[in-house]
Parts: structure tokens; C-alpha cells; sequence
């Protein structure tokens, strides 16, 4: 298993899928001549030419929707959207059309499209390049939404997306791309629902997903050394749907639950995996579950604001000692 | 068109008529629910494009108003009528409805109902001929006030940029709903608005089918030879309201009855009959036949047909037994 | 007090503020010379004529915008989006300007824009014209999201909207707007913020919004009757911000939550509201708080399907009692 | 324009030009994070423009490459740099940053960063002015890119049926991002692109300050005096990358050195040396006094300036204590 990065797992699986079916295309703004603003796609415009890596106008709803049109033939497109700030403009063909055609349809086409977007507050981007908007897309019906935490995630639920018959949305991460991981070395797919139990424990669950896999990760290391309480992380790559038995399995094991979110709390995931605990396992619980969440504001572009805006480990650290001793 | 064909297509077009007229009446009688945007006055345009073009062979794509887009490119008029109905046998086996024709193997790609929605979808499936190589074309049926939506601006640039097989058909009726396009639209003559984006275009008459024809004919010859999209206007209009709740207040009666003098179906009727190649009793008959399919086959196809089963709620939302969802492909 | 129908209540409300302020003005699809397809603007296009009361294209992301754009400069429009399935067109200029400009701004510019769009599955209007898309408007900062049940809510929420600085989206219902109800002879203005007791309770409360309230009244009824289980009924009208105290003191009063909504689960009101018991109440609870929520699917046309897809009072009432035996 | 205003300009575009590259310094020092899209080479344009309309009383607003617009409006240079650092005295308070520059007072209106969200919001505050009969007009930058946005076709369409006070400026610099116009674009003069709005449009050499004024006057009295919306296209060229990470890769060192001859401030500075109103000496002051302005004044001002406090992260997101919000209004 080699060490790469994020960007260059996402590289990896789009020239493999390229390089097996010739309708397996790229499109999206500078990710041709460019290369992608975060690499995805870098070299590929030389490798299988013009009409197969696209440079497209701007044009979001319009070459969303063109590719979900290409995808009703049997054509493979990997769209990407250069910040999900943008996604917005393209909702609709995302919704109404993605999402609705195999039921309006009677189950006659489908549009198996991927579209891919990194989402989250970087370094300092300002109010409109900082949203994330995963609980978006991931409330409504037709359309998977997958999160990868790690460049083997990146790799294999890219590689899966791309052969799945559905219209997948992966959420990536500005901070993300520069992030090293291991990635097998043969082809490796991976599973598009379920979750995973990133680090055992006993005491407390954390459900993150993505960048907040880390911050759990880091928070349940000092919980761990600091203060002898053994957090379980789970990472939740598949957002739509999510894994309601993994969280069940997780939550009965340690009777209490966080759930680490970059975006605003409300209809969020926290608030989703809350949803799912009470209907599921509410008599697990031994603490109510809390969520960490960013702040209900627009992201400052000020960075001492904007990191105050959004979750880190330490409040996650803060939130457990809270719930544990207030147990 | 040779006489057997325009004999052929005089029947279509009155099928057509028929056939809206008669799901008019089953909404009435309650038997068909939701929006209903039927087709009367219009029908050269559908016929006679996909008759220029390669119905079944071609990909179609339109908006709500679609019934007879679908039969056109082969769909079965029984399977339209079931899905109005929302039968299990309907061609959207009852899930789409009015709005959401659909016939994948006639390559009959489907009604929407967001206004300027099949813009893109459309330069999509033309992406993916060219990328297969086949000699199909993509072709867009959609009304003026679609073209205000962004999509068209997008879509039609996207298309020239890449030159792709797809043939845009405007179907100006001066209406959406109602507003009138002068209301809306800064450029009214639609075809004029395709300069923007270096793609052929023109207007022709939409009331007369040997005009349509004849203007289709250049257009669907110059797409499929791969010279690039082309941009189609015809002048027609609708003689019903926009959908079964319209109020009719914002056209004049005078207006109405100007277009109603410019029924496509008496144009070709009348030119057939002043050639001699068809009287009006041959035209009574057909339509007397046409009555006898709707009423004999048709409805009770559609009346007969089951509902489907509750239990069926949840398919067709995601792909069944993904191997890639639940792991384990190697 | 006048009983008026849900519809007439609005277009009172358009009236009053076009009469009183010469920069309120009205704009959309068809409402002008149709009078809107609900007829929330009927006769105002003859009254106040076309510079007020304007006929737009079929442009959504751009009428929007240039309603926001006027806000800027003080004019107050009131932007109706036909149907909230078209509000996916239009997203971009909701929240990227409008919902954020204040904030970059650092408080320099505002948008007092109204949206109004009804949601909901009517009869058989298809899977392109039967979402409900509250749940995306309420999860991001700086848009205030209200929701009527009421002629009376749904004329003096319009006239709050109107005067308020902030952006509101004013989520209305398709089947709603032949509904009659009793509103105030002289101005009303609703707060934006907030919730209701609609009827008193002690074994459960119900919390609904928009047309799910009349299925939590009917549902109360037949348990009050049937069951001799007293439901106290929680009119949610508020949906951003959603109000905590209210929704804590009933749960506190009754112990016992049932949050029914027309849409899909995933991410939407039910598990917000559940999210905040657990958050402020938890120990409150005598039984795990439950959804009772469309299915995941996109909106079949086959109305018995359609009727499947999204609740009603019965299955309000089953759930009452699944939770209560369950005891 | 008089030899004083030429002068003035100059000394305006030169401080322009001085005050960028500082920006520049200052982030690769770190002191200024986040994107940064820098004007050097475009120059004329924005100031072009706004020298013949009447800035701090028209309302401007632009993209994300936003700086020099809102100085020319009359924001306080200090105030533009104290945002780039993120400081409390931040023209937004710190909140927005380089692409979300605000000045209302001066009516500037703000940087924003999605590519063609100032189209219609432009359209909007045309309407409103209309509405309240100012004489303002409503002034939209934008790039050449931008122009393939959906709200580029749904803004010209509605602002041309409206006939409303709106000018639209492109700053076609022939690139979006990384890919060239004729890569994304149909019809790559964008002035050409007016055609389907019925709109009066031009387009001008955006290197010459002199022809940008010409043009601009024009279209600045068109819309004024009420005739509609125009549409001015200015040919320019940025020197820089897109922002600051940009590669440069997609651009030939022939292209930047050919553009690199066409310098706005050096021709309207050897214009006015060869005409005799300026010596080169004067230059050289000019640049050493803008030098001196911006090292004394402008950054000691940004960097001494507090940042805004933790506490107050969640102010602005709403209006404070409306009245509507609680009730009680009767
Ligand atoms: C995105 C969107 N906006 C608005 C509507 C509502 N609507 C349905 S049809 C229509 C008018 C369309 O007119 P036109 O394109 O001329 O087609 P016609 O109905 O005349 O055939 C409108 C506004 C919609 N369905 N989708
Ligand atoms: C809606 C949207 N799509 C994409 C982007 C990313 N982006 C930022 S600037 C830009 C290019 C714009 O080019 P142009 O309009 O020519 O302006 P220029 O930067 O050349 O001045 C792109 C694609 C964005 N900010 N917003
Ligand atoms: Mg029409
Ligand atoms: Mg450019």
C-alpha cells in the first residue's frame, strides 16, 4: 500500500475508470488545460483529450444538467463542481432532474452521474466559499451522498460511484486535498453505504464524517491520555443514506453520543443522527446526545472569527467531559 | 412527403386532436387528476419535425405538453392514456403522469416539468451520440417562454462550443401561460436569439406541416451531418388553456378565431382535398376510425388496467442490488 | 372578525402594504395580469399597474436576485415563486446574496426581500411539482423562515415579512389556499418568531406546521375522543428560527413528542425539533420522540401512491399509540 | 477629459496599479489570507468608467476582483487594506474581505463571488432607482466569462423589456481562470452578445483611458437619459494570475509581453509627455508620493487597526431587535 494524497487518490481513481471505459468522462471548470483547482484531474487532459476531460463554460446548472443528459446513454460523466458554494446553480438539474428520473421514469432511465465538490471553510475564503452543504443534498430522495474522510475513501467511493447505477454526490474538502493516506494498491471499491468504526472505545461515541473524523480522532487521543475516557469514533462516508444500524451498534456499546459537524446545526446531520439514535436505540442512551456544530453565521473571512465559527477537537474534548460529568 | 404520407400525417395530426380532446374529457369526469397541458392547434409541429426526422432512432426530449411527442417517436397511445390514468401499465407505469411521458425504447426520453429543464439534458444525450458515434440526433422540443430560462443561454452556448448533434425546436406559440411572450421577452422572433451563440437557426410557419417538413428537413439533415446544433422556430398556437385551470382572459376572442382559421389539421386536409387525393369523406371515415381506436382500444385499455400495488411504493427510487453499495466487488 | 380564505389573506396583506408604501411591490410568474395562479395577487395589477405588479419571464435565479437587488436600495418585494420546486432555480441568489450580504457586508447593506412558494403534495402534480423543500431553507444563517397554517398567519406573518430587515422565505402550501379561517378586521402583525399551543394537551404534544398542524388537530380529536389521550397540538410556524422554549415547555408539560411533518426525514423539521429536546429536555421524556414523515421517495403521480407517500392524521394517531402502549 | 483630469487619472491608475502590488507583497508576507484577484493591467476600465459616470452616486458593483472599483467610488484606500487584513476598520468590517468589499455610502455596493450574481442584483437596484425617479444609474463590472452565466441571458432579457437604468461593463481580459474565452465561448466579442436582448452595446479598446472614457460617455448618457440598459465591452488584459495560486501555464509569454505593451498607465502617460503636460520627473513624484502614501498611511493604518472581537462573531447575521420578529407591533 502506497502513501498518497487526497487529491492524487481522486486523480487515481478517475484515470483508472478513464482509462477502462471510454464513456467515463470528466467535466467541470479548469479541470482540463488546468488540471482542476485541487489536481483531481491533473494530466488527464492530455492523457484522453478534449472530449473526454472538459473544460466547461460557467455554467453550473447547464453542464450539470448536460452531463446527466450524456448519463441517460450510458455515458459515465465525473462532474465537478469547483466549490460547492456553486452547487447551488445547479440544484435543480441535480433534484429535479438526477434525482427524479428513475421514478418519474417507472424505472425506464436512470442517470448514473457523479458529481463531485469540496465543501467546508478553508482559510479564510469568505462568506460564499466557505459553506458546507452536505445536509443539502443528503434530505432528499434519489440521489446517494458519500463523504470521504481519507485518500482511501476518496479512491474507492469514487471508483464505486462511477460504476454505481445512481446518481452519487461526494462531498469532499478544500483542507482535504493535501491530506496523506494509505490506498491499496490494486483496484480497490469501496462500499458506498454502510460506515466505519474509526477507533474502538467504550465510554462515548463520536459520529463524524469527513474533516470532523479528524477532530474526533485528535479529541478522542485526549480524551484518551488526559483524561482516561476511551471514545469510540465512527465515521459516517455515507450520508445519504446513512448507516442507522451501525449507529444503533455503536451507540448500545457506549451509551452515548456526539456528533461532530462542520456546518450550521440546524436539519444537520448531528440533528439527523439524533433523529436516528431516538427512533432506534433511545433506551441505549445513558447522557442525551450532543451535537458540535458551527455557529449559525456566514462564514467571516476575519480568521480568528471564522475558526471561532466552526468546531475543533477541544470542543469536541469539552463536550464529552461535559456530558460524562454530568452523568 | 409523398400523398400516402401527408395522408398518413393528416391522420396523425387528427389522432392527435383526438386523442387530447378525449383525456380534456376524461379530466373532466375526473378520471385523469393533476396538470394536464394538452396539444391542440400545435400538432404540425411535433408531426412534422419527427417526420423529418428518424422517430424511434433519434432521441426526443420535451417539457409537460407531451403526449404527442411520445406517440410520435412510437410510444403506444394506450400506454400514454394508461399512464394518465396512473396504471401500473402506463408508460411511466403510473409514477410520472401527464408531465412525465416517457418511452426509453422508442428513444422517447421524456416529458419535464421545469421550464428549460431539457435544455441541457438534451445537449447532454447529443454529448453522449457523439461520443458513442452513432448517426442519431438529440432533438429539444420546447415553447418561447423557455427560452428566458438560463438554461437556454448555457445550454446553447455549450452546444455550439462543442458542435453538437442537437436540434433545438421552439414552438412559439406567444404564450406562457398567461403572459404574453411580448410581456417577457425583449426579442420575440426566437430564432434570432440563437446569433448569440453562432448556431444556425430559422422561423417558419408552424400551422402548415409541408412547411415544417420542408424546414425540418434542413435542419435535421444539417445536425445529423455533423455541421453542429441548429435552433428551429415555428409559429404556432395553442387552442385549449395552458393547463385544465386556465382562465383564457388574457387572449382576445378575436385572436383565438384569427388562429383558429389556421388549423393545421384543415390546412393539410383542405390542400389534400383540392389536390384530389383525398375527399372529405375519406376524412370523415379516418376520424371516424380514430374514434373507434380511442374509444374501443384506448380508454378501456387505460380504464381496465390495474393501479400499482402500494406494496411498489419504494421502487424505482435507487438501482436494486447495486453490487458497489453494499461492498464486496473486488 | 371576517373569515376570509388563506389565499384572500395574502393578497389583503399584498394590498395594505402596496397602499400604504409606494416601494412594497409584487413580483412573479403569472401575477400580474393572471393574478397569480393561487390569486395571492388578484386585482393588485389593475390597482397599483405593471411598474408594481410585475409579470416576470421564466427566469427565477434572476427575478429573484433583481428583487434582492432592489431590497438594497429600500424597495420591498415581495417575490412569489410559483411553486417551491422552481426555488431550486433561484437557491444561488437566496443565499449566496441575500442571506448573506448583511454579514460581508459588515452590516452596511440589507435585503428586506419576501419570497413566498408553496410547497407540498396537492393531487397528483408528479415528482417535479410535489417537494417540500422547508427543511433546506431553514438550515442556513441569515434567512428568517416562516411557515403559515392560518389565514390569520398567513396574512399577518406576510405583513410582518414585509416590514422586517431581514430576507423571509414564507413557505405556503398548494392545498392550503382555499382554506377559510377568522383573521383580524383591523392590521395584524404576526411575530416572525415563535410558536403556538393550538390546543391544550397533557399525554403528548404534536408538533406540526403548515398543513401538518391540521393533521395533528384531527389526530388530537380522534385520540381525545377514541383514546382518551388529551394531545396538545404545537403550531411550529417559525422554522428558522425555531423556537426552543416552546418546544421545551410542552415536551416538559406532556413528556411526550411526536413531530409530524409532510417531508422525507432525512435532515428535516422532526429530527431538528428532536434534535432540540434532546439538546434541551432530554430527561423530560418518558418515551423516545418520534417522526411521523413522508417516505424516501420522489413524489409518485398514481394518487393512491401519492397518498402513501406522505402522512396523514391516522398514522399521527398510530404513532400516539404505538408510543403510549409502548410505555 | 482635461489635462487636470488626465493628470488626475493617471495618478489614479498609477496608485492603483502601487496599491495591487502591494497587496500582493503584503500576502505573500501572509498578512493577507484567502483569495486575492489583482487588477494590475486593467486599470483604465474601472476607472475609465466611472470617470465619466459620477462615482459615490451611481450604483456600482462587481465581482470578487473588487478593489480599485470600490476606490474609485471613493472608498477610503485604508479602509480597502484594513479589510484585506481583516481588521474592525475594514470597509466590512473585516467580515468580507478582498471579494467582499462594501461601501454603501459611497454606493458601492459590494464584491461578490459567484461568477454572474451581480447581474440581476445590478437589474435590481436599476429597478429601484427607477421606482424612486433618482438619476442615478446602476453600473455592473463583470468579466468575459461571466457572460456564460444563466443570469447574464435572464438579467439583459428582463432588464431590456423593463427599460431599465443599468449599464453593464465587460472587462474582457480573454480569460476565466485558467481557460481562454474562445475555449468556453461561442461568440467570443461579448458586445455582440447584446443582439439577443435588444440591447445597444459596444466595445472599446480597454487599454486606452481616453477611448474607455469616450465609450463610456456615451453609454453613461444612454442610460441615464433613459433609454435602457447598454452594453459596453472593454478589450484588456489582466497581468497577474486569476488570483494568487494561479500557474500561469495556460497563458504564452508572448501573449503577457505583447499585452504587456499596451499598459493603460503607460500609455496615458506618454501621451501626456508627449503632449507636454507631464514630464517624466512628475511621474516619478507621483509614484514616490503614492509610494509614501501607501507605506506611511495605508498599510501602518491596516496593520494597527484591531481585529474585530470573538464576541461579536454573530452580529450582522440578522437586524438587531426588529420589531417584527418578537411582536407586540399593533
Ligand atoms: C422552472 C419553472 N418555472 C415555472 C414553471 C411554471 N410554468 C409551467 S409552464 C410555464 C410556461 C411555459 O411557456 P412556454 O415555454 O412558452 O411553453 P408552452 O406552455 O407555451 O408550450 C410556466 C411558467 C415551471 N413549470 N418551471
Ligand atoms: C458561480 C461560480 N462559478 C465558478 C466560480 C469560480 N471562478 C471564480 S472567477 C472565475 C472566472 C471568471 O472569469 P471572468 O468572468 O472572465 O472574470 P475575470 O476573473 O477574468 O476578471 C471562476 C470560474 C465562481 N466563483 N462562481
Ligand atoms: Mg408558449
Ligand atoms: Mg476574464
Amino acid at each position: 500500500m502506497a502513501e498518497i494524497m487526497y487529491w492524487e487518490a481522486i486523480r487515481r481513481a478517475h484515470d483508472e475508470e478513464m482509462a477502462r471505459d471510454p464513456l467515463v468522462i470528466a467535466m467541470g471548470e479548469d479541470i482540463g488545460v488546468a488540471g482542476g483547482t485541487y489536481k483531481a484531474t491533473k494530466g488527464l487532459y492530455d492523457k484522453y483529450g478534449p472530449e473526454r476531460v472538459i473544460d466547461t463554460p460557467i455554467s453550473e446548472n447547464s453542464f450539470t444538467g448536460l452531463g446527466i443528459g450524456a448519463s441517460f446513454l450510458g455515458v459515465r460523466p465525473i462532474i465537478e463542481l469547483m466549490s460547492v458554494n456553486f452547487a447551488w446553480l445547479a440544484m435543480d438539474q441535480i433534484f429535479n432532474s438526477a434525482a427524479k428520473v428513475r421514478y418519474m421514469s417507472g424505472g425506464q432511465l436512470t442517470a448514473p452521474v457523479v458529481i463531485r465538490s469540496p465543501g467546508g471553510t478553508a482559510h479564510q475564503l469568505g462568506a460564499q466559499h466557505s459553506a458546507r452543504m452536505e445536509k443539502v443534498f443528503m434530505g432528499i430522495a434519489g440521489l446517494r451522498v458519500v463523504t470521504p474522510s481519507s485518500p482511501k475513501q476518496a479512491y474507492g467511493l469514487l471508483k464505486s460511484a462511477v460504476r454505481c447505477n445512481d446518481p452519487v454526490f461526494i462531498n469532499e474538502h478544500e483542507l482535504m486535498y493535501n491530506m496523506k493516506g494509505e490506498v491499496p494498491d490494486g483496484e480497490y471499491f469501496h462500499p458506498l453505504e454502510g460506515s466505519e468504526v474509526t477507533r474502538q472505545g467504550r465510554d462515548v461515541t463520536l459520529f463524524g464524517y469527513n474533516i470532523s473524523v479528524h477532530w474526533s480522532m485528535q479529541a478522542a487521543e485526549i480524551l484518551s491520555k488526559q483524561h482516561g475516557i476511551e471514545a469510540e469514533v465512527v465515521d459516517l462516508y455515507s450520508l445519504s443514506p446513512l448507516d442507522r444500524a451501525g449507529i444503533c451498534e455503536s451507540v448500545s456499546k457506549t451509551h452515548r453520543a456526539v456528533i461532530v459537524e462542520e456546518a450550521e446545526a440546524p436539519v444537520g446531520v448531528g440533528a439527523e443522527v439524533m433523529a436516528i439514535i431516538n427512533e432506534e436505540c433511545f433506551f441505549e442512551l445513558d447522557a442525551a446526545p450532543v451535537r458540535v456544530s458551527a455557529k449559525m453565521v456566514p462564514t467571516p473571512f476575519n480568521h480568528t472569527l471564522e475558526k471561532a465559527s466552526i468546531p475543533n477537537a477541544k470542543d469536541v474534548v469539552a463536550a464529552v467531559l461535559k456530558m460524562i460529568s454530568g452523568k | 412527403m409523398n400523398a400516402a404520407d401527408k395522408k398518413r400525417v393528416l391522420r396523425e395530426m387528427l389522432f392527435a386532436r383526438r386523442f387530447e380532446e378525449r383525456c380534456y374529457e376524461a379530466y373532466v369526469e375526473r378520471k385523469i387528476g393533476g396538470f394536464l397541458h394538452l396539444y391542440p392547434g400545435q400538432e404540425a409541429c411535433a408531426i412534422g419535425v419527427m417526420e423529418a426526422a428518424r422517430p424511434g432512432h433519434d432521441y426526443v426530449i420535451t417539457g409537460y405538453r407531451d403526449h404527442i411527442h411520445a406517440i410520435k417517436c412510437g410510444c403506444d397511445p394506450k400506454a400514454v392514456m394508461a399512464e394518465l390514468y396512473a396504471r401500473e401499465t402506463g408508460c411511466s407505469k403510473g409514477r410520472g403522469g401527464s408531465m412525465h411521458i416517457f418511452d426509453v425504447e422508442h428513444h422517447f426520453m421524456g416529458g419535464y416539468a421545469l421550464v428549460g429543464g431539457p435544455f441541457p439534458l438534451a445537449a447532454g444525450m447529443a454529448k453522449a451520440i457523439k461520443m458513442k458515434g452513432g448517426d442519431e440526433i438529440a432533438i429539444c422540443f420546447l415553447g418561447d417562454a423557455a427560452n428566458n430560462q438560463g438554461t437556454f443561454h448555457e445550454t446553447l452556448n455549450m452546444a455550439s462550443v462543442w458542435n453538437l448533434p442537437v436540434l433545438f425546436i421552439c414552438e412559439n406559440n406567444l404564450y406562457g401561460i398567461g403572459t404574453a411572450t411580448h410581456r417577457s421577452t425583449a426579442v420575440t422572433e426566437q430564432y434570432k436569439r440563437a446569433c448569440s451563440y453562432g448556431i444556425e437557426s430559422s422561423q417558419t410557419d408552424g400551422q402548415d406541416i409541408d412547411q415544417v417538413y420542408a424546414a425540418a428537413k434542413v435542419a435535421v439533415d444539417f445536425v445529423r451531418s455533423g455541421q453542429g446544433p441548429y435552433f428551429l422556430e415555428l409559429c404556432t398556437y395553442r387552442y385549449r388553456g395552458h393547463s385544465m385551470s386556465d382562465s383564457g382572459a388574457y387572449r382576445t376572442k378575436e385572436e383565438v378565431e384569427e388562429w383558429g382559421k389556421r388549423d393545421p389539421i384543415v390546412i393539410l386536409r383542405d390542400r389534400l382535398v383540392e389536390s384530389g387525393e383525398l375527399t372529405l369523406d375519406d376524412y370523415q371515415a379516418m376520424d371516424k376510425e380514430i374514434f373507434a381506436e380511442i374509444e374501443n382500444d384506448i380508454i378501456p385499455y387505460a380504464e381496465n388496467s390495474p393501479e400499482p400495488k402500494v406494496e411498489e411504493l419504494e421502487k424505482y427510487v435507487l438501482a436494486e442490488n447495486d453490487p458497489y453499495v453494499k461492498g464486496g466487488v473486488r
